[in-house]
């Protein structure tokens, strides 16, 4: 990443999860910057969903704290904060008995993220658009029960992505969507890099991850492994290099 | 948390609070003395009577743990200090347990008195609610496991079911308010009872101190272990 | 920039009632269940009128229990479908507007049950509520609010719970027993079976419980769910 | 004030329960007015205020139904029981092992919570023990 004068957005001081008697991340420090895609590697149970969630303020850390552009995230700032942070998790967290569109309607309107310059009449066709750009226009009237996988997880982005959060947290973001997908999700990915968002994914897909990542974090048994920068030009198996030479 | 804090914390509470034990054990005796020997023997309950020497004070305490119980409870909910929740934890099994006598002692009487286990009778019935909504409280810490949603989820029961008996008691005073309530004590009872429940108050708060040292010691040990967890890797 | 409470309160009602409206899963199986209930009962207590008309209110007030322990579950287990209440709770919605509308849902859920159930028991039993239709309705409306207000905050902390569906009644129950005595007696007063109290002096009372609840439990729910 | 929407939910919370408070303790007031010289009914108007303690209070005066007319020892009320010596003779047995089980009870009672207590106590201190010296060991190999 070569534009380090960018300004942090969220930084971990000393992060610690424990549950019960086991550690799943242990005194994480580190800054993630404006505008920079990075991967969290690691194998399984090495504290990537912990981290997650706790930068999602859906888990308390039990030591350390959270910086979001520089305020404290607290119980009593989370509530303010909360907004700034897209999240997609393991778990769809779409109503089933709703459709894709309102879905979509009831989460911006619990966001109150509608565009100021849109009146009233034009809210649909703002979300028509929004789905459309995760390629669920042709499936916007139905109920989302229905939906395969890929589509769930694409709504899912799609939610995650309508409030323009700053902050965007990815959990496996992959599952189940196919080549089309992929890139369909990347493209979106880029998009809210462009804006100027921090966008924080762990998958296991190596090769995708590497073509859109700035940089690769990787997790070992809840500790900080390595945080390698990574270079457009670099050849595909490079990341895999890497992961493998961190984690062994 | 290092390990100083960890010291710190566990001999806070790791001090065995000897003078209160004392205090409790020459109590007894004087208890024992009071209430066999120097009370006088009331007419017509005769004997049964002296059983409410104990059930009186047990009772009180009972609700006092309770009281003490849900104000902790408060607190932690505000404060997130795992120290409350000790707290509020160690009055609710003191409560319980003067509960159980409470419940125990009353039916004992009750058949003497009245030629009955149970009667729906306000004190009783509200009695009866509480312990129920503390059990309930107990149960749930005791087999949720441990953890921050558990404490909090009994944390509010307990904030809700001590208000919430001040209704259940108003209601069934209204419901079966049949009860006369003139008594009068006579003075060396009085003595008795108060010397009685102070005996009580000591033994009350001797066995919450045990109580809470039990629970902050086994929260100083998974701290503990989880850092040993975390240095050997 | 804190959300508002209207609008969130506002779009999770409209959400939820969708839902509802739309599947009525939750109006179709609670009210049947309730149904059945009010036959058992009905066959358990079912003797000469002046019987009936004595048990007929603590069958409608046990009813009303059992149907909203089994509503309120069944709203939130909704929410737990694809973990949706996880998108809830990373909103900014403010908390208190969470539980205003799981609240009314839970309140319009229950009442749509007990106008199913009261009816039924009145036929089945042979009791004439006519006559003091609206005391009645009032008494029950209150009852529900105040059920609604216990097991609604308990529910949502139940959400992540070991054991939630016994842990909910277990827990609510002995804490709603005043609106069950007041409901009861209330009733008992309007049917003309109890000569203790008039049904005002009960009614009132389930209001200062309501009320009293409410404020407890909108008071503490911004701590009870913080993670 | 619309930018602390919670604030106001909780002043509204605390305006409700004092309401509550108020309006539970009329409706007291109210029931006792309808039937008159009940004599629980003052106290549990007067239990309206204090938050969430009335409950201790009632407990007061727990003597209830035994002492109807008087306690006083009264030597008349013994004499007239002679007609029936045998039957108050059971019945004073039964009071004194009803006062006997009661007062094991009780001391049953506290003794299972107090050695609960203890062994709990004594278990987790050994452990505490066990890992301090493991944490010590550790700490000095890692000198």
């Amino acid at each position: 990443m070569s534009e380090r004068t960018q300004q942090v957005s969220l930084q971990a001081q000393g992060l610690t999860k424990a549950f019960g008697e086991h550690y799943a991340l242990i005194e994480l420090d580190v800054a993630w910057y404006q505008g920079e895609v990075c991967a969290l590697l690691g194998p399984n149970g090495a504290g990537k969903s912990t981290l997650l969630n706790l930068l999602s303020t859906l888990q308390a850390a039990t030591e350390g704290e959270i910086l979001l552009k520089g305020k404290k995230l607290t119980r009593q700032s989370a509530a303010e904060l909360r907004k700034e942070i897209g999240f997609v998790g393991h778990q769809t967290m779409i109503y089933g008995a709703l459709t894709a569109f309102e879905n979509l309607e009831f989460f911006a309107e619990l966001y109150d993220c509608w565009p100021a310059e849109l009146s009233q009449k034009e809210h649909q066709a703002w979300l028509l658009d929004q789905l459309e750009q995760v390629g669920l226009k042709p499936a916007a009237h139905r109920l989302a029960s229905g939906f395969s996988r890929g589509m769930s997880q694409r709504l899912t982005l799609a939610r995650a992505l309508l409030p323009k959060p700053s902050v965007l947290l990815l959990d496996e973001p992959f599952t189940g969507l196919d080549r089309a997908g992929i890139q369909q999700v990347c493209e979106l990915l880029i998009k809210a890099k462009a804006r100027g968002a921090t966008i924080i994914l762990s998958s296991h897909d190596l090769e995708t991850t590497q073509a859109i990542s700035d940089r690769a974090l990787i997790l070992k048994a809840g500790r900080l492994q390595g945080l390698h920068t990574l270079d457009v030009g670099q050849d595909k198996g490079a990341l895999l290099e890497l992961y493998q030479g961190s984690v062994n | 948390m290092n390990h100083k804090d960890l010291e710190s914390q566990s001999n806070a509470s790791t001090k065995i609070p000897i003078l209160w034990i004392i205090l409790g054990a020459l109590g007894m005796f004087l208890a024992h003395y009071l209430v066999f020997i120097y009370a006088p023997m009331e007419t017509t309950m005769r004997a049964a009577q002296r059983i409410f020497y104990f059930h009186l004070p047990s009772a009180w305490l009972c609700y006092i743990g309770f009281i003490m119980c849900a104000g902790w409870s408060l607190r932690y909910l505000m404060t997130q200090n795992p120290k409350h929740d000790a707290l509020a934890l160690a009055s609710a099994e003191v409560g319980l347990t003067f509960g159980v006598i409470v419940l125990t002692t009353g039916p004992l009487w009750a058949r003497a008195a009245w030629g009955v286990w149970w009667k729906w009778e306000p004190r009783l019935t509200t009695m009866a609610i509480l312990f129920l909504i503390f059990t309930c409280y107990w149960v749930i810490r005791s087999f949720g496991g441990d953890n921050a949603g558990v404490r909090r989820f009994g944390a509010v029961l307990a904030v809700l079911g001590a208000p919430n008996i001040f209704f259940v008691h108003v209601a069934v005073t209204r419901w079966r308010g049949d009860h006369p309530n003139n008594i009068g004590l006579e003075p060396e009872m009085r003595v008795v009872l108060y010397s009685c429940l102070l005996i009580f108050i000591i033994l009350f708060s001797l066995l919450v101190r045990l109580r809470y040292r039990v629970h902050t010691e086994e929260r100083t040990v998974s701290a503990l272990s989880r850092r040993l967890s975390r240095i050997g890797g | 920039m804190s959300a508002q409470f209207w609008p969130c309160f506002k779009a999770i009602l409209k959400k939820d009632l969708k839902i509802e409206l739309r599947s009525k899963e939750t109006l179709a199986t609670v009210s049947l269940f309730g149904v059945v209930l009010t036959f058992l009962f009905a066959f358990g207590f079912m003797g000469d009128p002046a019987t009936n008309l004595a048990v007929a209110p603590g069958v409608l007030w046990a009813a009303l229990l059992f149907t909203g322990s089994l509503s309120v579950g069944r709203t939130f287990a909704r929410e737990q479908e694809n973990s949706a209440f996880t998108a809830l709770a990373l909103s900014p919605a403010p908390r208190s507007a969470i539980l205003a509308a799981k609240v009314l849902v839970n309140i319009a859920v229950m009442l749509g049950v007990m106008l199913v159930i009261t009816p039924l028991l009145a036929i089945l039993m042979h009791i004439d509520l006519s006559t003091n239709l609206f005391a009645l309705m009032s008494l029950i409306t209150l009852s529900t609010v105040g059920f609604a207000l216990v097991a609604t905050p308990l529910a949502v902390m139940a959400v992540g719970a070991r054991f939630p569906e016994v842990l909910l009644p277990m827990v609510v129950f002995p804490l709603v027993t005043p609106v069950m005595i007041c409901g009861v007696r209330g009733s008992a007063a309007l049917l003309g079976t109890s000569a203790d109290l008039d049904y005002l002096a009960w009614t009132q009372m389930i209001l200062a419980f309501d009320m009293m609840i409410g404020g407890g439990a909108f008071f503490l729910f911004d701590w009870m769910v913080s993670e | 004030m619309n930018r602390h929407p919670l604030n106001i939910i909780k002043l509204l919370s605390l305006l409700f329960i004092v309401l509550g408070l108020c309006l539970g303790g009329l409706t007291v007031s109210v029931a006792q007015a309808q039937d008159g010289s009940e004599s629980v009914k003052p106290e549990a108007k007067l239990e309206a205020k204090p938050e969430a303690k009335p409950e201790a209070k009632p407990e007061a005066k727990p003597e209830a139904k035994p002492a109807q007319v008087d306690i006083r020892p009264n030597p008349k009320r013994a004499a007239n029981k002679n007609f029936d010596s045998e039957k108050e003779e059971r019945l004073e047995n039964l009071r004194y092992k009803h006062l006997w089980i009661a007062y094991s009870l009780v001391w049953i009672i506290i003794f299972v919570f107090i050695r609960q207590t203890w062994q709990r106590s004594q278990a987790v201190s050994s452990r505490l023990e066990e890992l301090k010296s493991r944490l010590i060991a550790l700490e000095e190999k890692d000198k």
